[in-house]
């Protein structure tokens, strides 16, 4: 069984020397994708030119529910082996999945007007993220609410893991939903069979995203770990309080 | 870019504010973090037990 | 200044917690409550606050300022410590400094506080909370002390700190009704037993 | 004056500390609006008819979800009682906790309902209309909110009892409020008239709810 207070410090000196590293790869594939992107990929001949909202559009769906996958299994692990580094990866995760998703949102709502006229459409897979925004929300809601790291740890571990299974119950029937009540939309261009000079660019940028997340993540978590030790600190000031 | 550009422009545009945001937002947080501990240490504050374990368990 | 009270009833969630109680309290002079639980004392103390209503009997502060209320002549401290956890030690005594007057700090140095400025309150332990919220006595001029239990979880160390402020508080001329099983090496001038029929 | 601003200061540092301030209503407020389409379903047309209503609706039951934090904290560890015998009087420090539980979750409201109105297909010419009404109703929504607050201090669980003392008195503002975007985007009647009516009942609201409310604060000391 890990010891309860499993050694952070082996963690801070690995992401103390990887996370330049990643920073730095992060940039690299952020640049290729961008210029590949915007200058070299070829317009779409339905939608012109506003398929280039898609290389950060498809990549920020994605990581949303990545995240949030991350977040699940964090969780499990926490709860099964009661590693206290998979709360701090959880809690450290929820900002950045939410903003990925709120990313999304965002993107789609700008990519969707031109189509639709509308800025936010009711549409199945722009719902789905929506509802997850609102699971984000929530565990971090959840975090902020216990005062105390090991007990918020163990009740987000368990939210955590409540969201995630329902994550595909909750597309589905938005999913159903939405055939149901027969949108009023076209059903968005860029289906499964994208050409090859849109794939790549889109591959990289969603790569570019990736590596952006660890390299955001392995520096939430940094921070996590200090806060808990300031929080440690403060407690022993105040038990050691007695002299004087 | 075509007549859509002011579109595009304000997608890329919100995502480049929002991950930097979020980028900025993460590394003061460490910075801040940073700091306070600094500043509990150099008050040479006792380390309760388990926060002791924390730092050179096995 | 006199705190004088005739004929005092108090009725609470319909039982009648003490009646014609009469009793007077002068400059420099302490005021014991004693008498089981229940009896009345922690209701005679918010009585007095302001904070419970009387059923019938006079209350009154000769020499005290006529706009302000009795309660707003008082330093009422009861079971409760009134601290924010979320706040710090300091930001909770400047908090009532703002209110009542006074320099948070030196409260702070009166119960041994000031290593414990900017630790938020929550992570205080029962004693320390005890030691903040009776800091509240060295805030601002109230002449009259109303404490209830105040000596409950604290240390030897400052319990001589609370006779200490207690004795001076009566040396300078203030009010003190106290009720408490633990006298704090304090001379109260008389003693009113609740409970009985009234003494 | 100053402890007045004291009590203000203190309680929107505490709000911001302590889950965020408004961000717990904020949150409500976006679930309440997502959902409602899920509901009625994604048609825009209809949506946009009713977007007023839905923003509104979601508004009021977003003020009463957090009402039970103005006094509770306060009653709870005694701070009330030291504030009862404090240099301010009761009534002041109600008007100071209701203005801060204002600042601290009304207005975040009334900047989050346009952004939420997007979701709801909203007419962008109502925007402006929308968020003027909210600013207008929301103390209002605060101050008769406080009173249903201080009543059920002494109340175990008291949160569904305020909503049961509270929402009738919130219907004229919700009527008025609506019925003046509505005017915008409708109306028969011009924007003006419920309008002002929204604001006097707000005026009216901010002298009577600080009597009552202390008045209920004081019986529930006792």
């Amino acid at each position: 069984m890990f010891d309860y207070y499993a050694n952070p410090a082996r963690f801070m000196k690995l992401s103390g020397v990887l996370l330049p590293w990643v920073s730095g790869l992060t940039v690299i594939l952020f640049a290729v994708g961008l210029y590949w992107g915007l200058f070299i990929a070829p317009a779409d001949y339905q939608q012109g030119e506003t398929v280039r909202i898609m290389f950060i559009h498809v990549p920020a769906a994605w990581m949303a529910t990545f995240v949030y996958g991350y977040i699940a299994f964090a969780s499990a692990v926490s709860l099964i082996f009661k590693h206290p580094l998979a709360d701090v990866a959880a809690k450290s995760a929820a900002p950045i999945g939410a903003a990925f998703a709120f990313l999304a949102l965002m993107t789609g709502m700008i990519w969707g007007k031109p189509m639709w006229g509308a800025w936010w459409v009711w549409d199945a897979r722009l719902t789905s993220v929506l509802v997850l925004f609102l699971l984000y929300m929530g565990y971090m809601a959840l975090w902020q609410m216990i005062e105390e790291p090991i007990q918020a740890g163990r009740a987000a571990a368990i939210l955590g893991l409540v969201g995630a299974i329902n994550i595909p119950i909750i597309k589905f029937s938005v999913d159903w939903w939405n055939t149901l009540h027969q949108p009023a939309s076209i059903v968005k261009g860029g289906g499964p069979a994208i050409h090859s000079s849109i794939l790549v660019p889109l591959l990289i940028m969603i790569g570019a995203y990736m590596v952006l997340f660890t390299a955001l993540i392995l520096a939430a978590m940094r921070a996590e770990i200090l806060r808990r030790r300031v929080r440690n600190m403060r407690l022993a000031q105040a038990e050691g309080g007695y002299h004087g | 870019m075509g007549k859509y550009a002011y579109f595009i422009w304000a997608a890329y545009g919100v995502s480049a504010l929002v991950l930097i945001g979020l980028t900025f937002y993460i590394w003061s947080d460490l910075k801040r973090q940073a700091r306070l501990l600094r500043r509990l240490q150099d008050k040479g504050t006792p380390k309760r037990p388990s926060a002791r374990a924390m730092d050179n368990a096995p | 200044m006199r705190l004088v009270a005739e004929n005092l009833e108090c009725v609470r969630g319909g039982r009648r917690v003490f009646s014609s109680l009469s009793f007077t309290c002068a400059a420099g002079e302490g005021l014991l409550l004693t008498g089981p639980n229940g009896s009345g004392k922690s209701s005679l103390l918010r009585l007095i606050a302001g904070l419970v209503q009387m059923r019938s009997g006079r209350l009154g502060l000769e020499g005290g300022d006529d706009e302000r209320s009795i309660g707003q002549h008082t330093h009422y401290a009861g079971h409760l410590d009134a601290l924010k956890t979320a706040l710090t030690a300091y930001e909770n005594l400047e908090f009532w400094a703002a209110l009542y007057g006074g320099d948070p700090d030196a409260a702070l140095e009166g119960f041994n506080l000031s290593h414990l400025s900017d630790i938020p309150a929550g992570f205080l332990s029962a004693g320390q909370k005890r030691r903040l919220g009776l800091a509240r006595l060295f805030l601002g001029q109230r002449p009259l002390w109303l404490l209830d239990e105040p000596s409950v979880s604290l240390d030897t160390a400052s319990r001589e700190i609370l006779g200490a402020i207690m004795k001076a508080h009566m040396a300078a001329g203030g009010l003190l009704i106290a009720a408490t099983h633990v006298t704090l090496g304090v001379e109260f001038s008389r003693e009113l037993k609740l409970g009985g029929r009234a003494a | 004056m100053n402890s007045f601003w004291a009590i203000l200061r203190r309680d929107i540092r505490l709000a911001m500390r302590q889950g965020g301030g408004g961000g717990m209503a904020v949150g409500f407020f976006l679930i309440v609006v997502s959902i409602l389409p899920l509901g009625v379903g994604p048609d825009l047309n209809l949506l946009a008819r009713i977007a007023p209503g839905l923003l509104w609706v979601a508004l009021l039951l977003s003020v009463l979800l957090s009402l039970d934090r103005i006094f509770h904290a306060d009653y709870e560890d005694g701070t009330l009682d030291l504030l009862a015998t404090g240099p301010l009087s009761l009534t002041l420090v109600v008007i100071a906790k209701m203005l801060a539980h204002w600042i601290t979750t009304g207005l975040p409201l009334v900047i989050a309902a346009p952004v939420l109105g997007v979701l709801l297909n909203l007419d962008t010419q109502a925007f402006l209309p929308l968020m003027l009404t909210m600013l207008a109703g929301t103390p209002a929504l605060n101050f008769l909110g406080a009173i249903g607050a201080a009543l059920t201090l002494g109340v175990r669980r008291g949160g569904l009892l305020i909503s049961l003392l509270v929402l009738p008195l919130y219907v004229p503002v919700l009527i008025f409020g609506v019925g003046a975007v509505n005017a915008v985007l409708v109306g028969p009647s011009p924007f003006g008239s419920p309008f002002m009516i929204l604001l006097a009942i707000t005026l009216v609201s901010a002298v009577i709810s600080p009597i009552a409310a202390a008045a209920a604060i004081r019986l529930n000391l006792d």
